[in-house]
């Protein structure tokens, strides 16, 4: 019992004082930039439990959505045919190495010349950016598929469908996910930026309208919920990755319950 | 059953020529228990890969009961000796076992049934919701052994299976692929580098020089059928058959010094 | 054999964003030919204002950057060496990590304007975590057996920091300053372009507009190549500091 | 300053800002002229500040300016407000919502209004050729593009739908810089646009007409945008302002007068082609700034939501 409250303990200690200081720190403040976090809290609840969470938060999330998913399909897709065919890798490594290199960010304003400032370019400069982590770690998983492995399955003439499943993407999917993690913090990033553009909805483009609305508390609780947002996501990953990593955690760490 | 006929394999590296293997002919009887031995580095491994057709030959050809071997054959299985590299680490030891039946579309209930038989044959009967890395070295080569057996293959090859587990385990394993052998009727092709085992295991014993590789003897072992840890390795006869076949590999391997 | 392949990789992405305009597939309006882009390319890095906007953007990346490894490697040993509050700090690292650093733009551009210091807040945020983490990881890493050793010869703390925790933690600083160097130098122009502060990021902003469409794409090439040439830069320099250590250095997670 | 005592507590990144520090107008050595930034837009309605300059209004004045280039007036406000500019150009609206939400602004001079005749305004409610958009009060669920949002923009885009007995709640904003906007109309991502000059005449250009002169709608004579300072600025530098005023007025009644000149001077900040100035409907410029108009506005935007509480029109006009 002892242990969990413990780590509870050591795991709360410093947000609880950070948040504290923070508190007392603001709590007079009139400075116009800087409110009472009291105030900003106090706000919260009517700024984003109001329509908004409507309006602006569930737009947001699903384009994170399905940006973030087409993302990991075509980079999976993609990382499969370039890493394990020397040829195509050969042909698209510096191609891939220079569309890598360029900041999401700057693809905004092509996108939004290309395909107008609707969902569809928020949706493609999510995938954008998140299409490259996932791609880069396939390609780099594919390329480290056991040898043995791919024998035994020669051997038992395990092909097709089933091979690309077992073989491949299974043995692949440590790095895969590596690359889903660092995709879904860039995907975060560009649900803002995209909206920080031309939105008429969003999380980014509610905050910029506090901003321009000089509804300063308002656009702290935005910035504040962004982060909880970045926050959350960040433990929903794992979770899922502790599900769909379950073997390979317990494998690199040695057999236990045996 | 299983023929070579003047098997040769050259590894053409960067600037470097390997003549893995100079000129291999055998055969393997159907139904019979063939070791191979040799001095280590004389490409049993590579003999054994052109035998599975998972490497093509530089000349020569390898035969299954009749069919040129080009690439894996139907009904031939391989068991590896690094066992923690060649079972799938995501899926549990019955759905290891149970891959290759699912990719040879076997039906459902005939899979589980075969899963079942071969994992209570190698005696890991409870073993099935264990995930490979959960288990002992030899509780993973049990499993890749029950995964052959399940597959039911005319032929079995196995490449020094027994090296990376302790001395005891390895008793146990020899054992049980002898039993194994009788029990399904497959024919054995058992590479190994232990000298002991391969006169204890096989039915004849093929020794090879070491590279360029060729055969040096074909000896047929007339140790009884029933053999077992403690009389068979403590019969005169077993000692003489393995002093023949080691001063066999020491010349082999004095040999490969000279030429 | 490899590197005329690549080279017909990016060939033929450039014959293939030549012909489609001109096909009609997409019109020239929004996607101009790979011709007409590498001639404004030409054209602008003839003119002083495109070099002047290059240095802006190196400037802000790489004092951003500095600032960034500087606290990083500093907070880094300080929380890292101490197990206590390490563990104490821990819940705080995890819970500022994943706060997208673009969240921070409304409150820079109210608090600094549209000026460098916005910029460098959004990069030292974004480029911090990247070398705390790693560093972190780096101290952990120091082998407890050899942190007794240093203990019962008597080395103060100061001292096992220098000669113990330091080569040991040197590649992960390493790690962490090339995954810092890419992530800063997207905060870079991402900052410019956004909050509007000098350097390619504003300029593309502005080519944007002016309507300069294929200003914009020859700028946003310049930007890929910036960002290759960092990539390269930091590898190069990552293996020359490493080169005398056995490559023991594990790229942990980011 | 308390600022930066409250930045250095919050997070390990805003202590790296605080080390930069931001950067105040320094106190000018006496005999020296002021050394003062102004944040501007890039668009006509400035046009007579820069002619102020030209002329030397400013130098005669003792005030040596530079113009800084901005978005909009919600990006100008906080600037002027933390002292990184000393006087500013915003629309009125944002000043009305600023000085409401608590934040020390002052108009020291007006900055332009409406030509004050529907049809011929600098600015309009604008849609495609072949759009089934007759009237403003069409634009019910439609979406609307509009430079920065909260400004005068909407507020006078929404009086047009209900002076056509549309409901205004039902249009749809979207923000949308206005180079970007001729295009995204062209091209149908959005179904009408508020601009104004230059850009009146690239949509015109491309066969777009006019359907309202929202300004026009929204009072007569509209003020439409003014320059402002912080009040801090007022308390330390009083005669500064009152001399930025001075030289306001005379350049605003210039540019008035000189209808040519403010042509010739836009072509020096924009990058509008020649044949297309010659063409532009110049806003006027009175140096007085027209309170009913301003209170209207107010009155508009609270209903409109945009505000919390009643604006002190008053307290922020001079």
């Amino acid at each position: 019992m002892s242990g969990i409250l413990a780590r509870v303990g050591y795991a709360l200690a410093l947000p609880v004082v950070l948040v504290a200081v923070w508190w007392f720190a603001s709590a007079g403040s009139t400075d116009f930039y800087f409110p009472p976090l009291s105030r900003i809290v106090a706000v919260f609840p009517d700024t984003w439990l109001s329509s908004r969470l409507a309006d602006d938060v569930l737009p947001s999330l699903t384009r994170l959505g399905i940006g973030y998913g087409v993302a990991l399909l075509a980079g999976v897709a993609l990382g499969l045919a370039i890493g394990s065919n020397r040829v195509v890798a050969a042909v698209t490594e510096p191609l891939l190495e220079f569309l890598r290199a360029i900041p999401p960010p700057v693809l905004v304003p092509i996108l939004i010349l290309v395909a107008g400032i609707g969902d569809t370019m928020k949706v493609l400069v999510i995938v954008s950016g998140c299409l490259w982590p996932v791609l880069l770690n396939t390609v780099d998983g594919v390329r480290a598929v056991d040898p043995v492995l791919a024998d035994t399955c020669r051997t038992y003439r395990v092909r097709g469908g089933r091979r690309w499943w077992h073989l491949v993407i299974r043995s692949a999917s440590p790095r895969i996910v590596t690359g889903a993690r660092q995709a879904l913090s860039v995907g975060i990033i560009l649900m803002v930026i995209s909206e920080m553009f031309a939105a008429s909805s969003g999380l980014g483009y509610a905050v910029i309208q506090f901003k321009d609305g000089f509804r300063i508390p308002q656009m702290w609780s935005g910035v504040i919920l962004l982060g909880l947002l970045g926050v959350l996501l960040s433990v929903l990953f794992r979770i899922v990755e502790h599900r769909v990593l379950g073997w390979y955690h317990g494998s690199r760490d040695g057999p236990r319950e045996r | 059953m299983l023929a070579v006929e003047e098997l040769h394999k050259v590894y053409d590296g960067r600037g470097r020529r390997v003549e893995a293997i100079g000129d291999l002919t055998f055969e393997v009887e159907a139904g019979s228990f063939v070791c191979v031995v040799g001095p280590s580095g004389c490409g049993k491994t590579t003999l054994l890969r052109c035998c599975a057709g998972l490497l093509a030959p530089t000349s020569g050809t390898v035969t299954l009961s009749g069919a040129p071997v080009t690439g894996p054959p139907e009904g031939l299985a391989v068991v590896f000796q690094e066992y923690g590299r060649s079972l799938f680490p995501w899926l549990r030891v019955a759905d290891n076992v149970d891959l290759p039946l699912r990719a040879a579309g076997v039906a459902k209930a005939t899979r589980r049934e075969l899963v079942g038989e071969a994992l209570g044959a190698v005696g890991l009967a409870d073993a099935h919701r264990a995930y490979p890395w959960q288990l002992s070295g030899g509780m993973q080569q049990r499993v890749a052994i029950a995964r052959a057996i399940a597959y039911q293959p005319r032929v079995l090859l196995l490449d020094e299976p027994f090296a990376a587990v302790d001395a005891q385990t390895r008793a146990d394993l020899e054992d049980l692929i002898r039993d194994v052998w009788r029990r399904f009727g497959m024919t054995l092709l058992f590479v190994t580098h232990d000298i002991d085992e391969a006169v204890y295991l096989g039915q004849r014993v093929i020794m090879l020089t070491s590279s360029p590789t060729r055969v040096a003897e074909d000896l047929p072992i007339d140790l009884p059928d029933e053999r077992d840890q403690l009389t068979t390795r403590g019969d005169p006869r077993f000692a003489e058959l393995r002093g023949r076949v080691y001063a066999q590999i020491q010349k082999a391997k004095l040999e490969g010094r000279t030429t | 054999m490899r590197i005329l392949l690549g080279v017909a990789g990016l060939l033929g992405f450039g014959a293939l964003l030549e012909l489609a305009p001109r096909v009609g597939l997409v019109s020239d309006r929004y996607a101009p030919p790979t011709s007409t882009i590498l001639v404004t390319l030409a054209q602008r890095t003839g003119e002083s204002r495109f070099w002047l906007a290059v240095a802006d953007t190196l400037r802000t990346w790489l004092l951003g950057l500095l600032i960034a490894v500087a606290l990083g490697v500093a907070v880094g040993i300080a929380l890292g060496t101490v197990p206590v509050v390490r563990r104490a700090t821990a819940s705080t690292v995890e819970f500022l990590r994943p706060i997208p650093s673009v969240a921070l733009i409304p409150l820079v551009v109210v608090l600094y304007g549209s000026t460098v210091t916005s910029t460098l807040v959004l990069v030292v945020y974004a480029a911090f975590w990247q070398v705390l983490v790693q560093v972190m990881h780096g101290v952990a890493d120091v082998d407890p057996v050899a942190r007794d050793t240093a203990r019962t010869y008597g080395l103060g703390r100061l001292a096992r920091v220098r000669y113990l925790v330091w080569p040991t933690a040197l590649p992960y600083v390493v790690t962490g300053v090339r995954l810092a160097a890419t992530v800063a130098l997207i905060l870079t122009i991402t900052g410019e372009l956004v909050i509007g502060s000098p350097g390619l990021g504003q300029e593309i902003a502005t080519a944007r507009t002016s309507g300069a469409v294929p200003a914009m794409y020859a700028l946003t090439v310049v930007t890929g190549l910036l960002g290759v040439l960092a990539n390269v830069a930091t590898r190069a320099a990552e293996r020359r500091v490493l080169h005398w250590h056995p490559s023991l250095r594990a790229e942990v997670a980011a | 300053m308390r600022r930066h005592l409250a930045a250095f507590l919050l997070a390990p990144t805003l202590l790296a800002s605080a080390a930069c520090g931001a950067d105040g107008a320094d106190e000018p050595a006496p005999g020296q002229p002021d050394k003062v930034t102004v944040g501007v837009i890039p668009i006509l309605d400035v046009a007579p500040i820069y002619l102020g300059i030209e002329q030397g209004f400013f130098d005669e004045r003792d005030i040596e300016i530079t113009l800084e280039q901005a978005e909009g007036g919600a990006a100008i406000v906080p600037a002027v407000v933390s002292g990184q500019y000393q006087f500013g150009f915003s629309n009125m609206v944002s000043l009305l919502i600023a000085s409401s939400e608590g934040l020390p602004v002052k108009v020291v001079s007006n900055g332009n209004n409406s030509t004050g005749v529907d049809g011929e305004d600098f600015a309009a409610l604008m849609v495609k050729a072949d759009s089934p958009i007759r009237t403003a009060a069409d634009l019910e669920g439609k979406t609307v593009a509009a430079n920065t949002l909260q400004n005068i923009v909407d507020t006078s885009v929404r009086q047009s739908v209900r002076k056509a007995g549309g409901d205004p709640t039902k249009v749809r904003f979207t923000a949308l810089p206005f180079p970007d906007q001729p295009a995204a109309l062209a091209s149908g991502q959005v179904d009408a646009v508020f601009v104004v000059e230059p850009f009146q005449q690239a949509v015109l250009a491309e066969g777009g007409r006019a359907i309202a002169s929202s300004y026009v709608d929204a009072a007569p004579n509209l003020t439409v945008a003014a320059y402002f300072t912080s009040q801090q600025l007022l308390a330390d530098n009083p005669d500064l302002a009152t001399r930025f005023t001075e030289a306001m007025a005379e350049s605003l009644s210039y540019a008035d007068s000189h209808p040519d000149e403010v042509r010739t001077i836009i072509a020096s900040y924009t990058e509008i082609a020649p044949e297309v100035i010659e063409k532009l409907t110049l806003p006027t410029f009175p140096p007085e700034v027209n309170r009913e108009s301003v209170a209207t506005l107010a009155d508009l935007a609270l209903e409109d939501g945009l505000l919390s509480k009643a604006a002190d029109v008053d307290a922020l006009l001079p």
